[in-house]
């Protein structure tokens, strides 16, 4: 792309006055036509080939039909792409969620739920008794992603929040919500503690190691 | 003879004798309500006309059918929580209101966001700003009746769209500005990815200009039609590519460079005559030249961090947030209470696809909006629609109404 | 609590450059403090002894350039110069909170005290720099539970000692040390003796940091979601200022508010659980019917059924009205005016029994407005019996309860009875007996005044925006009843029957129920002159 | 590219699967290609057959034997062209519409509905039942305007589709051909007046829409009755002198002779040979290399009188919504239908006219001899099959043409299609005839030619080079010249 030259603002519409040959309707009818119709040959002749982007396919031969078919086709989501929640699971299979409301706090649909309750577990304390999103309300901005102090709320499903035919449906619950790969923070050995009473000295704990520097 | 008179006396003579054919008809205007739901208006407007025959006498557009509340809603919001508001504005080119809006909290706060976030968000406004133009300008062509011309428009559109999924993670509600930077940065191999984009754009913005372009059917429908002068247009409030048409040089890009626009080199295309052809061509035009800009912001973009790093501003990194107090402080006290935006008031504003699109924002200093304000480029265009319409037939009320790209989410916010 | 008698000596400092007269007796806090500056502080609280323990406080006075000087600890003298935000004061600061996070766990996703913890609000004021910290943090024992309202988390302290001292100082009960040294140090009970004091809540509320936790509010609710609004502890008659902590319609907590003659800053445990009624075991749905006969059926056909049952009694002897002394000041107006339209014969105080009062802050009577009520029926000119006293309902058959505590004592008694329109908050005994039940909003969810056992009025505000069920205060109920039954029309506003009370009584001559202040006001000839030990209270009028 | 350095949440999303596999389609392209386009074509003779076959039953009861005309003949017809081929061609047609479309538009078109136990969308076909079950079984709602004018609100889809459904009688499918052992011909009615017939009962439709538009009590919908008729009467005066230069060509308004003329006579296709009706023994016959501009004009005057776009006005439907816009169900279904009908109609009078009919360029006797070769002696019926094939391939082609503008073009204004009618097309008609009937006295049809390819050589010329100014020098108005993207010239 040559974007070297800059161009004076011009008024373009003086030389826009039809010819007399564009004045005579018929041919840029006829070249209008053409296009529409080369369109028409391209994706009567050509094969479609449904694996690919939408951007790559061109050409001739194949890959032209550019609309996605879509309960069949699907085109995979980017990878950042926003789609539905998910509560991530430690490694355990409980939830990372410790219930602290951060993502209720910064939802501007206030489409989360959420009720905490106590684990006897020394290390972890706070847990979600429920946890609900209602997706209908969500507008999927993400931010409840972003304010999720534990990395336990994440979008990366790779899907969207399914069509529902009734509006109770659509709200998920923790059970609906929990899946996905767990997920292992280094900063995480700072819950996995030593039993209580026993007090363990300064950095014989080996997660104290990977937590240098950031 | 007392016809006569009673003509010059301006009163309708009542004909005595009704089966006498040589008077006149009886005649009378014919209201008609256009909309609220109706294809042509793509939002939902009501155009309420009066009309000679098919000569329109006189329309007021009746808007609020899509009001939502934007500035009341924005109070009770925390700063960045007002940020999937402005997505909804205008829904065609959201990017460039996340853009506009969070440069004005960081005007407020006298803050700017790094070298690289600034040309993302040329980048991705730009890419915004064409795929709003590409709607605007294949509308006029589905409205007109030439169906095909728009799902090519679409299509280029879909592809951009494609591009801004991967780089915000939606396509349209992006909500990817940030105070002090943007949300995500340009995913690997993204800026290649555009690169290949952008002549496929314009490969299908040259099928529209062929299609419409020169094509007198086209021609006819849209010159001479909904003619507004430059002085007149200045003093309805126009801005944007409904101003330039007019023959005003106004870009905000080039008037009141911001970002990195003055680094940037590209030509703002004018009319001269102002009527709908103007403006269908000053878009087409603004289409190539936002195409420039994206590939020269894309160039010149350096490496760097994309937001800046001031917890007061900006959430702290996710790994400081994970494993450090203090991380999870700024974390919490950021989401909590909001970003705190010094006590002012400020108008800020940048070249939305329609026009000047302002925010005023008045902060008191606590982490919410204490008042939001947007300067809606379309607004002022839709309030001069009974003067651009005036006279003409109601089949030019389509490519009038959709030369002037009235989009309800910012017209009513 | 004395009141001082030696007159106030001022004298002239400087903050920041900003010349302002401060009380001789200030700290440097304090005196900044009426300058509006803010000078950071953990372990210094106004009414606990210094400690000077979180150094956090150091400002710079230009007697002393270059040298630090904690802010709680010196007194300010004449043309004594504060500066708060120099050099070194700020790197004072920043230093200090690193120091005191060092080993703070990073717990505030599962901290209560997030969103009101000063670790925060100092962080993001004083510090906001990345942790610096390389090494793992100290372990120290969590959830240690110290009582029966109090958790404690050593982690998360700070050592502050404000807890211990406020056990040692204010409470007299000392329950809480210091036990170890150095970084290892952190707060304990005595063997075998818990946090079972019945102020121990207070230490909760001291913290500034989420080290001690309430057990009873632990993990209901954030605090940035519940919406404060300030009332009067029902739970006895000392009526204690209080905030109530509310999101919907639901209550999670009470706050003390404060107020120097009634309760200064503090408030008991047994008070702070006085919420659970309103959002327990509640009466939500107008309905008649006895037992399981008992059928919802609204408001309207309610009133009905009651006019039915009672219309018969009016104006014939064997009518009872029963006041509860847990009525505000205009429940039980509603109810006498409803009593005298009917002709009741009968009028009965009750309330719940009488507890365990101490010196400071709990009284025995537990009941906030008992003087409310015997004022009104004085005015009203009607004789109060005690509802206790055995056989109180002998010769009654018809029997109108404007709340019902105390009425379960005369169970046998009610069965009896032919007709019982009672109005109840809570579910019980007798809400099961009555053919007719009427919900009524608890005092934190109408506004309304009480009188205290100091004759003070203080009024309450509402708290929730959404009624529950059908409830509505005492005297809409009472007011439509008398309309039902062929009486003047309701009252609508509480204003008005509020005037109407002060009409009647002389104490309240003249007050308007919107110019009640938060603080409440003592009604004049209602103060005692005999006050217990330590309790905060107003200075005696001298006698004229 | 520092991914740590964003504040949001941009984490290893390796964890999981990020996508739902995509469906992967394999297919041999090329096989589909060809197998396709025969299947198109062995259903096409099948189909063109089946026609003749049938009329050739029902002509069996007829008592003359060489000639055509019968009363059973003419019931076979009525059944086989009007009710079978019309009908269905036109029902075909509203899917055609929606899957050409698709096409040009780089979409994928209908394809959701399913017929009970195929798990396929056999390219949208199941929609044209489902299209159908839906208009028929929609409510028949009729706002209480309309219900004042009953009568009148439900003649109007009536008088709309009757006439178009008429007019297909008068154009013949197939020559005069004996048909094992019965002379036949697809044609309903072998009338004088040939297309006169046309231009008559298409006048009536003006009235369905007229009443329509009134009867409705809808300010929309009268606009657009308003328009229709003014349009359509316009366009009949053009309509009409558009075809006169066919007229004196052939000398006959009738179609089946002019289609006739326009290609091998039977006694030619008997004998074999060369086609003696070939111009300078090369140029087929056809109207439209006499009459080429009569042939765009005419096409431009049929679209606009049976109001498709870019000439759809009356509907709009952007603007107006149209004259039928208070109908619904089957009545509405009738609109529609009536205008898939005329577009047939419209494809068939031109390929009679213009396009050669039935013929089959140059290879008609060559074809026959080959043909008789394989059965013996009934070479001419087994080319009567291929010439129905060809008829109904030009009827295609036509329609696709009409589709291609309407998806391609933006829609006149309503007073630009008056403009275009009255002051361009009927004084280019009229200078259209003059010139035929001078080029017809001066050299017969031969000379007609001649002027045809002149006209053709200019209109080519006029196309593809005239007012195209060279590409160093073209205006940089738009920036196509500088800009390298642009695409390259599409024609």
């Amino acid at each position: 792309m040559d974007h070297g030259h800059a161009e004076s603002p011009r008024a373009a519409q003086d030389e826009q006055e039809l010819t007399l040959g564009e004045k005579l309707f018929l041919r840029e009818t006829i070249k209008g036509m053409a296009i529409v119709a080369r369109h028409f040959w391209k994706n009567l002749f050509g094969f479609r080939d449904n694996t690919t982007e939408v951007l790559d396919r061109k050409g001739t031969g194949v890959n032209l039909v550019t609309t996605i078919n879509y309960p069949e086709e699907q085109k995979p989501y980017p990878p950042g792409y926003r789609g539905m929640h998910r509560l991530v699971p430690r490694v355990d299979g409980r939830p990372r969620c410790v219930a602290c409301y951060m993502c209720a706090t910064a939802c501007p649909a206030q489409c989360i739920y959420i009720e905490a309750g106590e684990y006897d577990d020394q290390a972890i304390e706070k847990y979600p008794v429920r946890f609900e999103i209602d997706e209908l309300r969500c507008i999927v901005c993400g931010f409840c992603v972003e304010a999720c102090p534990k990395d336990a709320i994440r979008m990366d499903t790779g899907t969207h929040a399914p069509a529902v035919l009734s509006r109770p449906l659509a709200v998920f619950d923790k059970e609906a919500l929990l899946g996905g790969a767990p997920v292992e923070l280094s900063s995480d050995s700072m819950t996995y503690r030593a039993p209580l009473k026993t007090v363990a000295p300064m950095g014989s704990n080996e997660g104290g190691k990977k937590m240098g520097g950031h | 003879m007392s016809e006569t008179q009673s003509h010059s006396a301006g009163v309708v003579p009542v004909n005595p004798d009704p089966l006498e054919l040589d008077d006149e008809l009886p005649s009378a205007f014919t209201k008609v309500k256009l909309g609220p739901s109706h294809p042509a208006t793509h939002g939902t407007v009501r155009l309420n006309m009066t009309l000679d025959g098919e000569r329109i006498v006189e329309c007021i557009p009746e808007i609020g059918f899509l009001h939502r509340g934007f500035s009341k809603s924005s109070e009770n919001a925390t700063w960045h929580q007002v940020l999937p508001y402005t997505d909804r504005l205008n829904y065609v080119s959201p990017i460039l209101n996340n853009v506009g809006y969070i440069m004005g909290v960081e005007k407020l706060i006298g803050i700017t966001d790094t070298e690289r976030s600034k040309y993302l968000r040329v980048a991705a406004g730009e890419i915004s700003r064409i795929c709003d133009h590409l709607t605007c300008v294949s509308a006029i062509g589905l409205e007109l009746g030439a169906m095909s011309a728009f799902l090519y428009g679409v299509e280029a559109r879909e592809i951009l769209w494609d591009r801004v999924a991967e780089l915000t993670g939606a396509r349209m509600t992006t909500s990817w500005t940030r105070i002090g930077g943007v949300a995500t940065d340009a995913p690997i191999g993204w800026i290649e990815r555009v690169k290949e984009t952008i002549p496929r754009v314009l490969e299908l913005t040259d099928e529209l200009d062929k299609l419409f372009s020169k094509n007198r059917i086209f021609v006819d429908r849209t010159r001479n039609v909904g003619v507004i002068g430059a002085d007149e247009a200045i003093s309805w409030g126009f801005t944007g590519p409904a101003l330039r048409a007019s023959g005003v040089d106004y870009d905000i890009r080039k008037a009141h460079p911001y970002l990195v626009y003055d680094r940037m080199e590209f030509s703002v295309p004018l009319g001269s005559r102002g009527d709908t052809f103007d403006r269908y061509l000053c878009r087409l035009e603004e289409i190539r030249q936002s195409a420039k800009i994206v590939l020269q912001a894309l160039e010149q973009m350096p490496p760097g961090p994309i937001i800046i790093d001031d917890w007061r501003y900006a959430l702290p990194p996710k790994k400081d947030v994970f494993s450090s107090i203090e991380g999870v402080m700024a974390h919490f006290k950021l989401i909590m209470e909001g970003i705190h935006v010094p006590a002012g008031e400020v108008y800020s504003f940048t070249e939305g696809s329609n026009g000047e699109l302002g925010f005023h924002l008045v902060s008191n200093g606590a982490g919410k909006p204490y008042a939001i304000q947007v300067r809606a480029p379309g607004f002022p265009i839709v309030g001069a629609l009974p003067r651009l319409l005036h006279g003409h037939s109601l089949g030019d009320l389509i490519p009038i109404f959709d030369s002037i790209n009235m989009i309800g989410g910012e017209v009513e916010q | 609590m004395t009141t001082p008698t030696v007159p106030v000596k001022m004298v002239k400092v400087e903050v920041d450059g900003v010349a302002v007269e401060v009380d001789a007796r200030d700290n440097l806090i304090e005196a900044a403090r009426r300058a509006n500056k803010h000078i950071p502080y953990f372990c210094y609280h106004p009414r606990l002894s210094i400690a000077a323990k979180c150094r956090l406080c150091l400002v710079e006075t230009a007697d002393m350039p270059g040298r630090l000087q904690a802010g709680c600890q010196v007194r300010v003298k004449e043309g004594m110069k504060i500066l708060t935000n120099t050099p070194a004061v700020k790197e004072n600061q920043r230093g200090v909170m690193e120091f005191h996070l060092i080993n703070h766990p990073v717990d505030c996703s599962i901290c209560d005290q997030a969103g009101e913890c000063k670790l925060q609000d100092y962080y993001m004021d004083y510090d906001h720099q990345p942790s610096r910290q390389r090494t793992y943090k100290l372990q120290k024992p969590k959830r240690e539970e110290f009582g029966p309202m109090v958790v404690y988390d050593a982690e998360r302290c700070i050592m502050c000692t404000r807890c211990v001292r406020f056990m040692d100082e204010v409470a007299q009960e000392p329950q809480l040390a210091v036990v170890n040294r150095g970084d290892h140090s952190m707060i304990s009970t005595f063997p075998g003796q818990p946090l079972d004091s019945n102020y121990s809540g207070n230490t909760v509320d001291v913290c500034p940091v989420g080290a001690l936790l309430n057990t009873d509010f632990k993990f209901k609710s954030r605090v940035w979601f519940v919406n404060k609004s300030p009332t009067v502890c029902n739970g006895c008659s000392n009526g204690c200022n209080t905030y109530v902590e509310s999101r919907a319609n639901v209550l999670y907590r009470l706050l003390p508010r404060r107020n120097e003659e009634v309760n200064e800053v503090w408030m008991c445990d047994e008070g702070r659980l006085t919420y659970h009624a309103t959002n327990e075991a509640r009466v939500e749905w107008a309905r008649k019917g006895r037992a399981d006969a008992r059928e919802e059926i609204g408001p309207a056909l309610a009133i009905d059924e009651a006019k039915r049952l009672l219309a018969p009694f009016a104006g014939k002897p064997g009518v009872a009205i029963w006041i509860s002394a847990q009525c505000t000041v205009e429940e039980a107006q509603g109810a006498l005016t409803l009593g005298a339209q009917l002709g009741a014969t009968k009028y009965l105080i009750g309330g719940k029994a009488a507890g365990k009062g101490d010196e400071f802050l709990v009284r025995a009577d537990k009941n906030p407005n008992r003087r409310g009520v015997e004022l009104l029926a004085q005015a009203a000119g009607v004789k109060l019996e005690s509802g206790d006293a055995e056989g109180a309902l002998n010769g009654v058959s018809a029997l109108i309860a404007a709340r019902t505590d105390g009425l379960a004592n005369h169970l046998s008694s009610l069965e009896r009875l032919e007709v019982i329109v009672a109005l109840a908050q809570n579910e019980d005994a007798v809400s099961r007996l009555a053919q007719v039940v009427l919900p009524i909003n608890s005092l934190y969810e109408q506004a309304g005044t009480l009188i205290n056992y100091y004759g003070r009025l203080q009024r309450s505000w509402p708290a929730t925006q959404a009624p529950r069920g059908d409830a509505l205060p005492g005297w809409s109920w009472t007011g439509k009843l008398g309309a039902a039954l062929g009486g003047p029309a309701a009252i609508e506003t509480v204003q008005e029957l509020f005037a109407q009370a002060a009409a009647k009584v002389p104490a309240l001559a003249g007050i308007e129920f919107e110019k009640i202040s938060e603080e409440g006001q003592v009604l004049p000839g209602l103060l005692p002159t005999e006050f217990p030990k330590r309790a905060p209270h107003p200075a005696p009028v001298a006698a004229v | 590219m520092d991914a740590t350095l964003t504040p949001s949440s941009r984490l290893a999303s390796s964890d999981i699967p990020t996508a739902v596999p995509v469906k992967r389609t394999v297919g041999n392209w090329f096989g589909w290609l060809i197998g396709g386009w025969a299947m198109f074509f062995a259903f096409l003779f099948g189909l063109s057959a089946t026609m003749l076959g049938v009329v050739r039953l029902f002509a069996g009861f007829d008592e003359k034997k060489n000639s055509v005309g019968g009363t059973w003949e003419g019931v076979g017809n009525i059944l086989i062209l009007m009710l079978v081929f019309v009908m269905i061609l036109a029902t075909l047609l509203t899917m055609a519409d929606r899957k050409w479309s698709a096409m040009m538009q780089d979409r994928v078109g209908p394809n959701r509905a399913r017929l009970p136990g195929i798990d396929s969308p056999l390219a949208g076909l199941p929609h044209i039942i489902a299209d159908v079950l839906k208009m028929l079984f929609k409510e028949d709602f009729i706002s209480d305007g309309a219900a004042r004018q009953k009568l009148l609100f439900n003649l109007g889809p009536l008088l709309a589709f009757g006439p178009a459904f008429c007019l297909f009688a008068v154009i013949p499918m197939s020559p005069e051909v004996f048909f094992f052992g019965k002379r036949i011909s697809l044609q309903v009615l072998h009338v004088d007046w040939g297309i006169l017939y046309v231009f008559a009962l298409a006048s009536i439709g003006v009235f369905g829409t007229a009443l329509a538009g009134w009867s409705s009590d809808n300010k929309f919908a009268l606009l657009g009755g308003l328009r229709a008729s003014a349009q359509m009467i316009s366009y009949e005066v053009t309509l009409g002198l558009t075809l006169v230069g066919a007229f004196i060509a052939y000398g006959s308004v009738r179609l089946d002779v002019m289609s006739e003329l326009q290609g091998a006579t039977e006694a030619a296709i008997r004998i074999g040979g060369s086609d003696p009706t070939l111009f300078f023994g090369w140029l087929p016959a056809w109207g439209i290399f006499m009459q080429p501009l009569a042939a765009i004009f005419f096409l431009t005057a049929a679209m606009a009188e049976i109001k498709r776009t870019p000439f759809d006005t009356p509907e709009g439907e952007s603007e107006i919504i149209g004259y039928y816009l208070e109908y619904s169900g089957l009545k509405s279904g009738l609109f529609l239908i009536a205008e898939y009908v005329e577009t047939v109609v419209v494809a068939g009078i031109v390929t009679a006219i213009f396009l050669g009919g039935w013929h089959l360029p140059w290879i008609e006797p060559a074809l026959c001899s080959v043909l008789d070769g394989l059965w013996h002696g009934n070479g001419a019926a087994l080319l009567a099959i291929f010439q129905v094939m060809g008829f109904i391939i030009k009827v295609l082609l036509v329609i696709w043409v009409m589709f291609l503008a309407r998806w391609a073009l933006p829609r006149f204004r309503y007073d630009q299609v008056m403009h275009l009618g009255w002051k361009m097309l009927l004084p280019a008609s009229l200078a259209n005839v003059i010139i035929s009937a001078a080029a017809y006295l001066a050299g017969g049809r031969e000379a007609m030619a001649m002027v045809g390819l002149v006209e053709i050589v200019a209109f080519v010329g006029y196309v593809a080079f005239w007012g195209k100014k060279p590409a160093a020098d073209a205006p940089d108005a738009h920036g196509h010249a500088a800009d390298p993207h642009a695409a390259p010239a599409s024609h």
